[in-house]
């Protein structure tokens, strides 16, 4: 299960690398315009640590991931998305993935994410794509939803979130020096929060 | 696009990291594939001072190694703070066993990043604390923010902080003599032009011909008003009004005034607003211990300036006059 | 029409001067009715230094003010030269029996006018001599030029006739050490962008987008040679190769590297700039015996630098070295 | 007659200030911009100074202006129109004016120029203006032409003086910094230069 798992990976990399200028643009308009860059040298360097090595286990391939976004992408988003990684690595499963899995992993992240930035839902961050798609998952897993259609609702949860950071008014991260002025932008992190949700799910569901 | 002398924007950091050392080789030098500054004589038995964040404000971080200030200073991208194993390494490279203050200016990434290495050194068995700076008045610390920017004034924190750390200060004591000048400094910005990041291609906010820009980071962020361009007595009229008015004053009180040019101001007109900020301080009764004008914490080439005023007492009066190698705060 | 923190263009230099004053109101202070500033307990039982020029060039000349270096600087408006009786005010007020020095950078205007003060001087009574400094080798030293110009090496000239007056040498031995400087200091400088006179509405030349400006003096005026942009490496490779080609170097010699950033430069491109001179020099066997990097000798908001070099022996060695009250040149 | 000599110095201060922006526009192809600047910061004490006192002498008013000019110009103009008006003081009559005071006037002050700043005709200065203005003074006197007629021609060989500059390359002064690059354009001293003595010729001949 790691090469899928490395593919997975490759895969996010090459996503965020493409969308370099975008999410630079989003975060020139609310923050300073570095988003894009940040993640995309994180990344790049996570494509080289993988393609360069083999990992035996999931864990030890998402923490060589965390680890290298920490130690990478800097400002906010390196410790946010490597914390998260950091705690998804304790909780992957090496052999079968499955909805609680999935939920499992969704949860450590957040926890990361909030340990580490203490935000709660509605302030225009990361966490606004994320906790939806997390809380999608265990809806589903309410009404008995299959894998792959559990997945599919997720993605369409992280999209919602990120649309519906447009019209919020930022209280955490650099953007909320702009107080009322933050209105009207959809937010960079919650844009790449998306954008990863969305390959994993295209990548297991393809 | 406006014109620099770079050689490649990829490499800006690490090229000056190297120009800086090459500078003082005697006093600093540069940890192996990390873009941190150390003391050549580090560690010391004493407090260890780390501090850094996003390259582009220079002086700021690395100017300010060196006896009775910093002990490390780690560079980060331009405008974004380093990772925390750069913070990390500085800590172990400087650490003295008498444990390490962290001075952090608030800005969440900075203080992500910080708070990380800290965990990485504790865990190493580093004792390890840290202060945030947040002296930038224009914006509101309030529940809707994450607080206050931390700008010029954290050059007054290095000093005193660096200071009671080269008396042989406790880390608890160094790190209350820190805070105190946090609780005493105040600093507001203003823009006349902005500036450009190395690898971006435009600068990140446009002013016309007529505007300026009030209450202005030092991250090339907008600031908090545009108005039309001022007379310098105006602006700074406006400047240390509202740092005068954040913080009480009365007759008699003592200052450290900085001055500050954020990188594309000529040295002249820091002076004329240096006379100014005299002038109205004089009014008020207000005495001038201790000037600083010039360049301490800048934003790449933009041209504006910030102005500070520390509030001073005895203690920090004395930690501000002592000795130290690094000419810019004698 | 480049925006400025001035409040009005007539009045930059008297408010300048008043700013610098009160930044350091124990050393210095300034003359009435006239933009001198002079050192508060002159005059002294020493040879005493004067220099000056046109403002615009800051911290050059008043911000050398000071123990170990000048006892008067004369500011003249905006790029042009201070009148007779301004420099003869300053000759008076720092005269302590033992002689002047005064240092002129070499501009027709400058020279005339303090040699029409020297000459007043000399009618009252007081012994006064002066010196040429010459550094900018952008400049063919030819019949038909008015020679090289002076520029940032003239802060050397400060620094080590200063140590020398200040060590107790006569007017002929100060004058001696000042002219060992001149013959062994170079200098070259560059611009990207140009700066604008506050009275004035446009810069004095226009650079396209892509060009810069070789061989740039420190009064807006155009350079030698105009080409495209490159690289900070290829720009110091031209600015220190005219150096050292005009000077002849040998494997161990010793010098003091001064990047002088024009008033604009962000200090991260004079520390990028800084490598690259080190790595050249390193290259030649010549080792930097002391560097200095920063403002020294602006041309206001000029956005670019020079490079100086001077060789050193024993003696200028030392007299480099020599205390100073001024921060910047220690 | 000192009347006149006030009316033709203070004609003299507002033509300089009018042509401010001029004077200053020609210092900044070859120069440093400052020309036009510094001139008219002299020539505006001049009048201040002129309206303000009495003179009973001319070589009395001639010495103020000299000196007002040396200690308000600055620069390489201000000595150097400072000590040619030194000189004119000197040589000034106190009584009634013809060619023979006209070109000892014109001498006196090339004389002046010539010992600080030690240029020859031909280096694109105020002298390549002044020294055919005077040249043409001592013509005129050989022709036995009348005042008026010889001042009118003074005027001609001014402006022809002036303009004569705009080829040469020059050899003293700032605009020798530019080597080559200097020719093409007006010397702005020796446009001042113009300018003061067409001024006089208008004056006296009107
Ligand atoms: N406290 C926080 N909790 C969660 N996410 C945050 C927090 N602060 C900022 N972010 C996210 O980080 C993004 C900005 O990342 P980035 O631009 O890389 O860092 P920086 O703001 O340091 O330049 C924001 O768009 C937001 O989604
Ligand atoms: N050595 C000289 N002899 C005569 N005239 C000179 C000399 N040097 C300069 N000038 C004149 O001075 C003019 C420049 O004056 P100005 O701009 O006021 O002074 P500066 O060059 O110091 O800025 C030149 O155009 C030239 O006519
Ligand atoms: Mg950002
Ligand atoms: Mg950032
Ligand atoms: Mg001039
Ligand atoms: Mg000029």
């Amino acid at each position: 299960m790691t090469e899928k798992i490395k593919d997975i990976f490759m895969k996010i990399s090459d996503v965020i690398i493409e969308n370099k200028k975008y999410l630079t643009e989003l975060d020139s308009a609310i923050g300073d315009g570095d988003h894009g860059i940040n993640m995309s040298r994180g990344f790049k360097k996570v494509k080289e640590k993988l393609s360069s090595n083999d990992y035996e286990k999931n864990s030890d391939l998402v923490k060589t991931v965390a680890m290298t976004l920490i130690s990478t992408v800097g400002g906010a988003a390196g410790p946010l998305y490597g914390t998260a990684f950091l705690n998804v690595s304790k909780v992957i499963p090496e052999a079968e993935f499955d909805i609680d899995a999935a939920i499992e992993i969704g949860e450590s992240a957040i926890n990361g994410i909030q340990k580490r930035g203490k935000a709660e839902q509605g302030e225009k961050t990361m966490l606004d794509a994320i906790m939806p798609a997390v809380e999608s998952l265990r809806e589903s897993k309410e009404k008995n939803l299959e894998l792959k259609d559990a997945l599919e609702e997720c993605k369409k949860a992280a999209e919602e979130g990120m649309k519906a950071t447009i019209p919020m008014q930022a209280t955490k991260g650099r953007a909320s020096y702009l107080g009322e002025r933050s209105k009207g932008h959809q937010d960079p992190g919650a844009t790449s929060s998306y954008l990863i949700i969305k390959t994993i799910v295209d990548e297991i569901n393809k | 696009m406006k014109k620099k002398l770079v050689n490649n924007p990829d490499h800006v950091v690490v090229e000056m990291v190297e120009g800086i050392v090459m500078e003082r080789p005697e006093k600093i030098e540069k940890l192996d594939d990390f873009n941190v500054v150390v003391r050549k004589d580090a560690p010391l038995e004493k407090v260890a001072l780390v501090s850094g964040g996003g390259s582009g404000h220079e002086p700021s971080h690395a100017g300010y190694v060196g006896e009775g200030m910093l002990d490390a200073a780690v560079a980060g991208d331009v405008f974004t703070s380093p990772t925390p194993d750069a913070v990390f390494e500085a800590i172990k490279a400087v650490d003295g066993g008498q444990g390490v203050l962290l001075i952090v200016k608030n800005y969440t990434g900075d203080i992500m990043n910080f708070e990380m290495a800290a965990d990485m050194a504790e865990a190493e068995g580093i004792e390890v604390d840290h202060v945030v700076v947040n002296d930038d008045v224009a914006v509101e610390d309030s529940l809707y923010t994450t607080g206050r920017r931390g700008v010029a004034g954290t050059v007054f924190v290095h000093k005193i902080a660096g200071a009671k750390a080269a008396a042989g200060g406790k880390l608890s004591e160094v790190k209350s003599a820190a805070e105190k000048v946090i609780a005493n400094v105040r600093t507001k910005g203003m823009a006349l032009y902005p500036c450009r990041v190395p690898s971006a291609d435009e600068s990140t906010f446009k002013l016309e011909e007529d505007e300026m820009e009030l209450g202005i980071g030092i991250h090339g962020e907008p600031g908090t008003e545009r108005t039309k361009v001022k007379k310098a007595d105006e602006v700074v009229d406006d400047l240390l009004g509202s740092v005068l008015s954040d913080i009480s004053f009365k007759n008699g009180d003592e200052v450290a005034l900085m001055v500050n040019g954020m990188g594309g101001t000529p040295l002249m007109e820091l002076y004329i607003a240096n006379r100014r900020a005299h002038q109205i301080l004089e009014d008020k009764g207000i005495k001038v211990y201790k000037n600083f004008v010039g360049e301490f914490m800048t934003s790449l080439e933009m041209a504006g300036m910030s102005i500070t005023l520390l509030k001073l007492d005895k203690e920090l009066k004395e930690l501000l006059d002592a000795p130290t190698d690094i000419n810019l705060m004698k």
